[in-house]
């Protein structure tokens, strides 16, 4: 039997999570140490298939992968669109290629932060199920497949979020992060259903070939946006992902980012692939202007008056969030206007650049929030500080992480900020004075945390935490690491990653 | 070819770093000139309190959280407080701009 | 007005009367688990659209026991339904173990006492 | 005062969707049918030859569109797991916290 | 503590177990043939845990052994998928190769055969596994800890 496991990778990095998530109750009975080795051996054939397919799509091109089909089509044709379709294309490599990398360092930053933990076998299964999800999220070409992995992603994310189930604020979190996805999750049913009804069909091509822009259309795709802007965090839908984000362990957050951006993408793939001219763009693309507007201005005040670590950030990253949503939403306005596509699509690169980006430096901030949590075990803001005499490592890493958020020149931030400066100010110079103010304001929030986390005179109350444990170093170090990458060769990863994933979305001039 | 234009002409992350430490060379030669002949008293390093004893090396000194931006929050009270009130914590609010927002956008969707 | 294509339509303004009752409890009611009934009425509403739209007038259930393949309603829907009754019931039964837990911490189930994570 | 301001969009909400439902084709009269057609009859292999199975649904369920089944028994996998992780006996005192 | 209701409840239950839970395996195999399938079946063999619980009060300790069958079940289901990879993923390899599960079916109406349909009743069978076990644990943690415990503190409250 011949398998050609590149032609099977899309499957692959689906199935391989799963088979070990489902693995893990049984190994865990055997052996404690047998149930982290699966863990961890499952996330590196992922990244080992994720590599393969991502080398495939950026050397070949993309290809689709039709489940159960008799033999496997190139680009599928006739009866294979009615199965489930799987879609290897830059898109879908370049989300699995940042889960990957988040998902890793959490891992290994975990590996030592849950240990004081209870029931370490579920949060071993959920982590490696939340992957899956997400993976399946960013993969389909399906769209009620799209809803399972949905739901899949929000139901094992909500039971991460109360893992810590001996806090109230925890499960308080989690029952809201429930209760949103799963209203959201009945609407995206319903517009389903709409779509459905209508065409037949249940794949994106097929139904994209179809789509011609009836009130029903226009019905469906509202329900799609709104619920998506949710799952991604946009204002004014906002309000669940703070509460998420701080009250879940510092491991899971880097991959909730992460998980949140899935929603991101598959917006990209429903306005452009499944929608695209067929609706009136220059409309929807003000709204997601206005949604990407909202969420960096309101996101980065609130920060500022918040007085809580991990929650200070958690509103960073709905103010980052906006600014995928501006780049992304000029790119859409101005889709099919030829005299303004240089910029749109210089806008949206801009913007999905950003969004590796914020994965990266994320992470790495939620992490040191993490560490400062682990060793302190004080959360405000007001009661911490100075321990920049015994955390090193950790500063430099949350300088890293926090000069690469605010777009200080030689960090990646800077990169992906200033395409979508350039691109957006031809378009409408307002929003991009707005953005600059909004990077200024996150400069001055983040200098806030570090002056009253690191500075200040030791005490006895710095002098007893130490630096953090080696594995949660070294899980920060690979983020750091990545950040420092992508800020020497910026024009590389914008050539490789970034530009197949824009000309996936189909806006090829 | 617009990458190129952005990412190498206007800037480079070499070339920054570059600049970098060439100004941190400087900073270095400007400290090296500095006098000296300084010597470091127990007075010269502590602020002056208008005669008061300093409190030394303890948290009192420290400004941290919530009093850093206090002027600024304070006098932007008119946004703050509306946009602080609206994050209730019930679940029926958010729930509330859920479907304020589906309602909102279908109308602009279908209407413009 | 052709009265005629309105009837026709009666089905769906059932799932969308049904989706609005169960929107309209978990807009409005404070009680969680209401909430959570709220929620399950939705999911009924959904299933019931996917149900409504699988059928074909005078045509049988798509099982070659009893009717041949060219006097059948359409199968897809039907899955999706079983599909969506399945996460319905997980879903559910994460949320109602989340309220014994939210009961157990705060001694309430009403979302006016649920607010410690605001601002 | 959120509470009027919620019920105006629900209203809104309800007339969009039930001029949606008005606007949907006539209950069992599907028009677009091809995928559907496709499970139950095929022009070259024949009606049952290529799903295998008497029950189409059961068919549709496990072999074309077998991964949202995959998908849904996660979910359920999922579920239980959060039931299980959320219902665990609390934390005794002591020990880092968080 | 062991909190159970009266005797003719547990006679009852008793009895009906056992036809609840052959109902459960004849929808389960018949899945193919008949309306039903793994998660019905899988569902009715799990109401005979409600049952017991309600009758008995208890599952005793068994939770780790429901989370590994639940497991199993899952596991075996996606490596019958995995299988498939020759050709692809979900592929149903066996239908019609004349094994397991591999007869042919005729054309048209036909009273239903059990043994055909390739993967498809294997498949069935492990979600119903996975079904019964992942149903009996949720109902057994709630009921645990919402109603087998208060009673508990009534008795001892008694």
């Amino acid at each position: 039997m011949n398998i050609d496991i590149v032609q099977h990778s899309p499957a692959l990095i689906l199935a391989v999570p799963l088979l070990f998530a489902f693995l893990t109750p049984i190994v865990a009975r055997i052996s404690e140490k047998g149930r982290d080795a699966i863990f961890f051996l499952g996330l590196f054939i992922m990244a080992f298939f994720v590599s393969v397919m991502a080398y495939e799509v950026y050397t070949v091109g993309g290809w689709s992968y039709v489940f159960g089909g008799g033999t496997v089509t190139p680009n599928g044709t006739g009866s294979s669109f009615f199965r489930i379709l799987f879609v290897a294309d830059g898109i879908s490599a370049m989300a699995s290629i940042t889960l990957t990398i988040s998902a890793i360092g959490a891992a290994i930053y975990s590996y030592k932060f849950m240990e004081h933990d209870t029931g370490l076998n579920k949060f071993n299964t959920l982590f490696l199920l939340m992957i899956a999800g997400v993976n399946g999220m960013v993969l389909t070409g399906d769209l009620f497949n799209l809803f399972v992995w949905f739901e899949v992603a929000s139901v094992s994310s909500a039971a991460l979020i109360a893992f810590k189930n001996y806090e109230g604020e925890a499960v308080e979190a989690a029952l809201k992060y429930m209760i949103l996805s799963v209203v959201a999750g009945l609407f995206f049913l319903l517009s389903i259903g709409f779509l459905y009804g209508q065409y037949g069909v249940l794949n994106f091509q097929l139904l994209a070939e179809n789509i011609t822009g009836t009130n029903l259309d226009k019905i469906a795709l509202t329900i799609l946006v709104v619920v998506l802007a949710l799952k991604a965090g946009a204002v004014p839908l906002h309000f669940i992902i703070p509460d998420a984000y701080s009250m879940a362990p510092g491991s899971v957050t880097a991959v909730l980012v992460v998980a949140s951006q899935a929603g991101l993408w598959v917006l990209f793939r429903v306005v452009f692939t499944l929608y695209g001219l067929a609706v009136n763009t220059f409309t929807l693309g003000w709204i997601v202007i206005v949604l990407g507007i909202l969420s960096m201005f309101i996101g980065v005040t609130m920060a500022l008056v918040q007085k809580t670590v991990k929650r200070l950030m958690a509103y960073h990253a709905i103010s980052q969030t906006g600014y995928m949503l501006l780049g992304v939403g000029v790119g859409l306005a101005v889709l099919g206007q030829p005299e303004m596509d240089i910029y749109g699509r210089l806008a949206m690169e801009g913007g999905i650049f950003h969004i590796i980006n914020h994965a990266m430096y994320k992470g790495l901030l939620f992490m040191t929030a993490g560490v400062i949590i682990y060793e302190t075990g004080k959360r405000k803001l007001d009661e911490l500080g100075g321990l920049g005499h015994s955390m090193k490592w950790t500063m430099v890493f949350f300088m890293i992480g926090a000069l690469a958020i605010a777009g200080i020149p030689p960090f990646n931030g800077f990169a992906s900020k200033l395409m979508i400066y350039k691109s957006v100010y031809s378009f409408n110079p307002l929003l991009s004075i707005i953005a600059m103010v909004v990077s200024i304001l996150t400069l001055a929030s983040f200098v806030k945390v570090f002056h009253s986390i690191f500075m200040g005179p030791k005490d006895e109350s710095v002098s007893k935490t130490t630096e953090a444990p080696k594995p949660m170093l070294l899980g920060m170090a690979i983020l750091a690491g990545v950040v420092i990458l992508f800020s020497l060769f910026p024009g590389l990863v914008v050539s490789t990653i970034v530009e197949p994933a824009v000309e996936a979305l189909g806006v090829i001039v | 070819m617009i990458n190129q234009l952005v990412l190498v002409r206007e800037w480079h992350p070499l070339v920054l770093i570059l600049i970098g430490l060439i100004v941190g060379l400087v900073v270095y030669v400007i400290y090296r000139l500095g006098n000296p002949s300084f010597k470091e008293t127990r007075y010269k390093r502590e602020p002056f309190l208008s005669g008061n004893v300093s409190p030394g090396e303890s948290k009192a000194l420290h400004i941290g959280g919530s009093n850093l931006y206090w002027g600024f929050t304070r006098a932007l009270k008119k946004y703050f407080k509306p946009l602080v009130g609206a994050h209730t914590g019930i679940v029926n609010d958010y729930l509330y701009w859920f479907i304020i927002t589906i309602a909102i956008v279908m109308v602009v969707l279908y209407f413009v | 007005m052709n009265w005629e294509a309105i009837l026709m339509t009666i089905p769906y303004m059932t799932v969308v009367i049904l989706f609005m009752i169960g929107l309209f409890t978990v807009l409005f009611k404070k009680n969680l688990i209401k909430i959570i009934m709220g929620i399950a009425i939705m999911q009924n509403a959904a299933n019931l659209f996917l149900v409504s739209l699988a059928y074909r007038r005078g045509e049988y259930a798509p099982i070659f026991t009893s009717a041949e393949s060219t006097e059948m309603v359409m199968p897809t829907a039907h899955a999706l339904t079983l599909t969506s009754i399945v996460i319905g019931l997980a879903t559910t039964a994460l949320l109602l173990s989340f309220v014994i837990m939210i009961k157990k911490h705060y001694g309430s189930i009403n979302t006016d006492d649920v607010r410690r994570c605001k601002e | 005062m959120r509470k009027p301001i919620a019920v105006l969009a629900l209203l809104i909400l309800f007339v969009f969707l039930a001029m949606g439902a008005i606007e949907m084709r006539p209950f069992g009269e599907p028009e677009e049918t091809e995928m559907d057609d496709y499970f139950l009859y095929d022009e070259e292999e024949g009606s049952q030859a290529h799903n295998h199975v008497n029950n189409v649904v059961t068919a549709v369920l496990f072999d074309y569109r077998g991964l949202d089944t995959l998908g849904e028994a996660t979910i359920l996998f999922a579920a239980v797991s959060g039931v299980l992780t959320v219902l665990r006996e609390l934390k005794k005192e002591g020990g880092k916290d968080d | 503590m062991n909190w159970k209701m009266s005797r003719i409840v547990r006679t009852v239950t008793n009895f009906l177990i056992v036809p609840i839970i052959v109902y459960g395996i004849y929808l389960v195999l018949h899945g193919h043939l008949t309306p039903g399938g793994g998660f019905q079946g899988g569902a009715v063999i799990a109401s005979s845990t409600a049952l017991l619980i309600i009758a008995y009060g208890t599952l005793g300790e068994h939770e780790k052994d429901l989370s590994s069958v639940e497991a199993l079940g899952l596991t075996l289901f996606i490596l019958i998928a995995l299988l498939g990879i020759g050709t692809t993923m979900f592929y149903n390899f066996l239908a019609g190769a004349g094994g397991v599960f591999g007869g042919t079916i005729p054309e048209g109406i036909n009273p239903g055969y059990i043994n055909t349909g390739g993967t498809v009743p294997l498949m069935n069978i492990f979600v119903g596994l996975e079904v019964t076990a992942a149903l009996s644990l949720i109902i057994w943690m709630m009921s645990k800890e919402t109603f087998v415990i208060n009673s508990e503190k009534k008795e001892v409250k008694d």
